[in-house]
């Protein structure tokens, strides 16, 4: 049984959207910027894609950008935002559990001479609406925090996050790639100007993301060109990818946030109970109905996430060993937890196509791996 | 430049020699630490200068465990002079090579080794002065 | 008979491509970063398809940086390595005809301090070997020059040009996004330190593009996040569209350039023998073996344009009438052309998909509109 | 927002009326050079201070081919005054509208056909003038 639990890093396209977009390479593949019929064909193909987005957010079809990915989006606010506005003051509020798009479009700004507050969270990866509050100054342009966490898949509480925001008439982007149809985000009742979301964490193709601008938010273009997208992103459109994206909108309901749930719990409580010395990372409530993140004491993830490899079971790790800067995962470290545990921490990422079994054979597969990895460990 | 690891290295991870703990160890001797995500705990059997034994206990990564395991075959049967001389690049030339940042970090029983081998010595040679 | 003849602008994905695409949706979908056998085989298949793309410019494979398409691999081109040596000089030499993703990329780095020098170009848009020479000062950092121009095809001497930047310790870059796969580029051969390709251009998939970048030529990110792409473009990596970019590459031959070049000739003599006055813009010799660009005296392109839409033949126009900024092409303009003549261009881009029916068939429906358009026209 | 043309403007772009020159007209009137690209002539005859007859020839696009077709359709038989009363926006209007970007460069016809007024009307002033 081949089981996939890593699709907080990627997800299977769905076939039905894959389908859907056959058509767009070989009938429908004119330049939505032509002219004649084929880019006409095009250009409506577009049109249909970002209604389909801007529904999503109860927003107008001007308001959404589409970029290559998440990574551009969160690029393309955070900078395009601070860029926009210099002249108005250089401080940007984010937090330390960002993903490295945020985090590391922050640290290019400190070197363009921007100062960054990065806040706390709490042993589950929460802020702390105080911390963001004193640490608002006249200075103040930008806050960016994120709406879902990836590794730990704690939701923040953006509807107040979003108010604190207005009410001191600062602009908030909010990383939304991994919450996106998962929590939703109404921009006419939360207050949020910019909001970042990937394709192919939901299904739709790689390769593609979009990026929710509320109308009149100030920004600089970071990619120069033809007049694209609304003049705000340059490039020829990508519309079948376009198009599989807004199918993959349209293919997901609520029905998979229940059922994905269900496994969560199932999980969860299943590794609990079988195995010992293991403790839940993050939140047990206003969490991600996909995320599941475990510390294995006295062992390592990296070869933990290996032996579940060659069971077919693919998963991730906040280990050091998984990385190339040999760190332990930056969000576990944040929230406090000790590195040894952070080293032992797997992440296990379900979606709307993960079954009971899977999650029973799972749980199964892990105990002896876990027994295995601890009788060599000298930490046991 | 290799980013992953070869076959050899995952089969010496996948059937590790050696492992586990030992019975009243001649030495012992560990690296190490819990936040860098790598510990290694050797346990030697030594008889007249030549590691008859060796188990190693292995808190990290694919490269740490493989190691660990290609480190106490190559010991077992050494003198402890000959042990002393084996290099973590020895190892990992054993292993057909590892990824580049994986050569400082992971690759770190032997030094463990040596480590127990010098805990023996001294023991050993605090022994004979004081039957001396 | 449906006849595509705006080629330049995008192409139609092969059957082939989109063929084998197919399984990187379903099937091969993991994130090329994870660690697990999903994520291993999405790697292997991203590291085959660099070596394809590095192969045609007989370089390494390690040269080779996937981006979202030809407008993204120009401003990180551009800017990022305007940004890396900034300290070193802020003199930059382009030409009045490069594509807008050069050219804006160009005008965003003047607003950061660069001195931009944009070459003129004679009556066939060649630039002018001797004006670059004496462009070049002690702050020159970087030629941005493009390889063969998207309206009127002129194929520019990159090798000389090339020459000249290396005898003067100058990165040179060119945009090649329309002669790709249409005339070579050996970089053992020929001095260029990064090109432009784009693979919507050559039957792949829009929103996939890739830049050479020479070893040890210096460049700032432009996209902050992962450390994916060598460190030089962050984000999850597009395997299904890189795929198809490779495969793309892979399926084009030298036959397909000959049949161009015979298709090309056909449009051009069949045109002048059966329309007087009409000029064939640009060179007749070192011109793309897939671009004929003609103004049809007397009448304005959009019109034309659209009445052969009604006979479903695509093709665009340099006219002020179909841009945005109501201005007739920069680069008939800059090749001196007057503007009413500019304003009557119509580009006709064939691909390996090009037949000789078509062609007859085009050449047969132009002759009546051109006749009716210039009944009512006040200038002839 | 609108940045196509509506099924009308085509419709009146494919099938314009009153397109072409006429014989001996009574009045001309031209707006528009080659530069910007959009250059419309008219040709008027009038009788009894009434548009008995109209042409238009048009160099421009298709939003210039449709008003400048449009504008003949309404001009036709009106007084010279109720004629000058005609406005673009009425043009555009009368076709469901334009992309904005056509409505100030292209929608250039009605002031082709005040041009030939105003020609009709300074040409009979100075004749009446000169019979006085
Ligand atoms: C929270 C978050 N933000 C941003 C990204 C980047 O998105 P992409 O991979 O589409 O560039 C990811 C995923 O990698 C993510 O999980
Ligand atoms: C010469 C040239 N450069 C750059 C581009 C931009 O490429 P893309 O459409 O892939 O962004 C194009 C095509 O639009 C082009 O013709």
């Amino acid at each position: 049984m081949k089981v996939y639990l890593d699709n907080g890093a990627t997800t299977m396209t769905d076939p039905q959207v894959s389908d859907t977009m056959a058509k767009y390479f070989t009938e429908v593949y004119g330049n939505a910027s032509s002219l004649h019929s084929f880019g006409k064909s095009a250009k409506e193909a577009l049109d249909i894609s970002r209604r389909i987005i801007a529904d999503s957010f109860n927003a107008d079809s001007r308001e959404i950008i589409f970029t290559s990915g998440g990574t551009e989006s969160d690029n393309l606010a955070i900078k395009g935002v601070a860029r926009a506005l210099k002249d108005k003051g250089n401080h940007i509020i984010t937090s330390k559990i960002e993903h490295p798009a945020v985090l590391n479009s922050c640290k290019s700004l400190e070197k363009e001479g921007f100062r960054i507050t990065y806040l706390d969270v709490d042993e589950n990866a929460f802020i702390d609406l105080n911390q963001l509050k004193e640490s608002i100054t006249a200075e103040t342009i930008l806050v960016t925090l994120m709406h879902a966490n990836n590794e730990v898949g704690t939701i923040q509480p953006i509807r107040r996050i979003g108010q604190i925001c207005k009410d001191n008439n600062i602009i908030f982007h909010t990383d939304a790639v991994q919450s996106y149809t998962k929590v939703d985000i109404d921009t006419k009742k939360i207050p949020v100007d910019l909001i970042s979301i990937s394709s192919h964490k939901i299904h739709g193709p790689k390769g593609v993301g979009a990026l929710y601008i509320k109308k009149g938010t100030p920004l600089t273009k970071l990619s120069d060109g033809g007049s694209h997208e609304f003049d705000v992103r340059a490039g020829t459109e990508n519309i079948s990818g376009i198009v599989g994206f807004a199918k993959s909108v349209d293919l997901s309901t609520p029905e998979h946030i229940k059922l994905q749930n269900r496994l969560k719990d199932q999980l969860i409580d299943g590794i609990q109970r079988s195995i010992p010395d293991t403790v839940l990372n993050g939140p047990r409530d206003n969490r991600l109905c996909s995320n599941i993140n475990i510390s294995f004491r006295y062992i390592e993830g990296e070869s933990l996430l290996m032996h579940l490899d060659m069971k077919e079971i693919a998963v991730s790790t906040g280990s050091a060993c998984s990385s190339k800067k040999l760190e332990p995962s930056h969000v576990l470290l944040a929230m406090g937890i000790r590195p040894e545990h952070a080293h032992g921490s797997i992440r296990f990422t379900i979606s709307r196509f993960t079954t009971k079994e899977e999650i029973d054979y799972t749980i199964d597969t892990l105990k002896p791996i876990v027994e295995k990895l601890r009788a060599i460990s000298p930490l046991k | 430049m290799m980013d992953d690891y070869n076959e050899k290295v995952i089969d010496n991870f996948r059937n590790p020699k050696n492992m586990g703990s030992m019975d009243n160890p001649d030495a012992e001797g560990e690296v190490g630490n819990p936040t860098c995500g790598d510990i290694m705990k050797v346990f030697l059997k030594i008889d007249n200068n030549i590691i008859k034994d060796i188990k190693v206990k292995t808190f990290g990564c694919v490269a740490a465990i493989a190691t660990s395991s290609k480190m106490t075959e190559l010991a077992l049967g050494k003198t402890l002079e000959e042990a002393k001389d084996l290099t973590r690049d020895m190892v990992a030339k054993e292993l057909g090579g590892l990824p580049a940042q994986k050569m400082h970090c992971s690759n770190l029983s032997v030094e463990a080794l040596h480590k127990a081998i010098d805990n023996y010595q001294k023991k050993h040679m605090t022994k004979e002065h004081t039957t001396d």
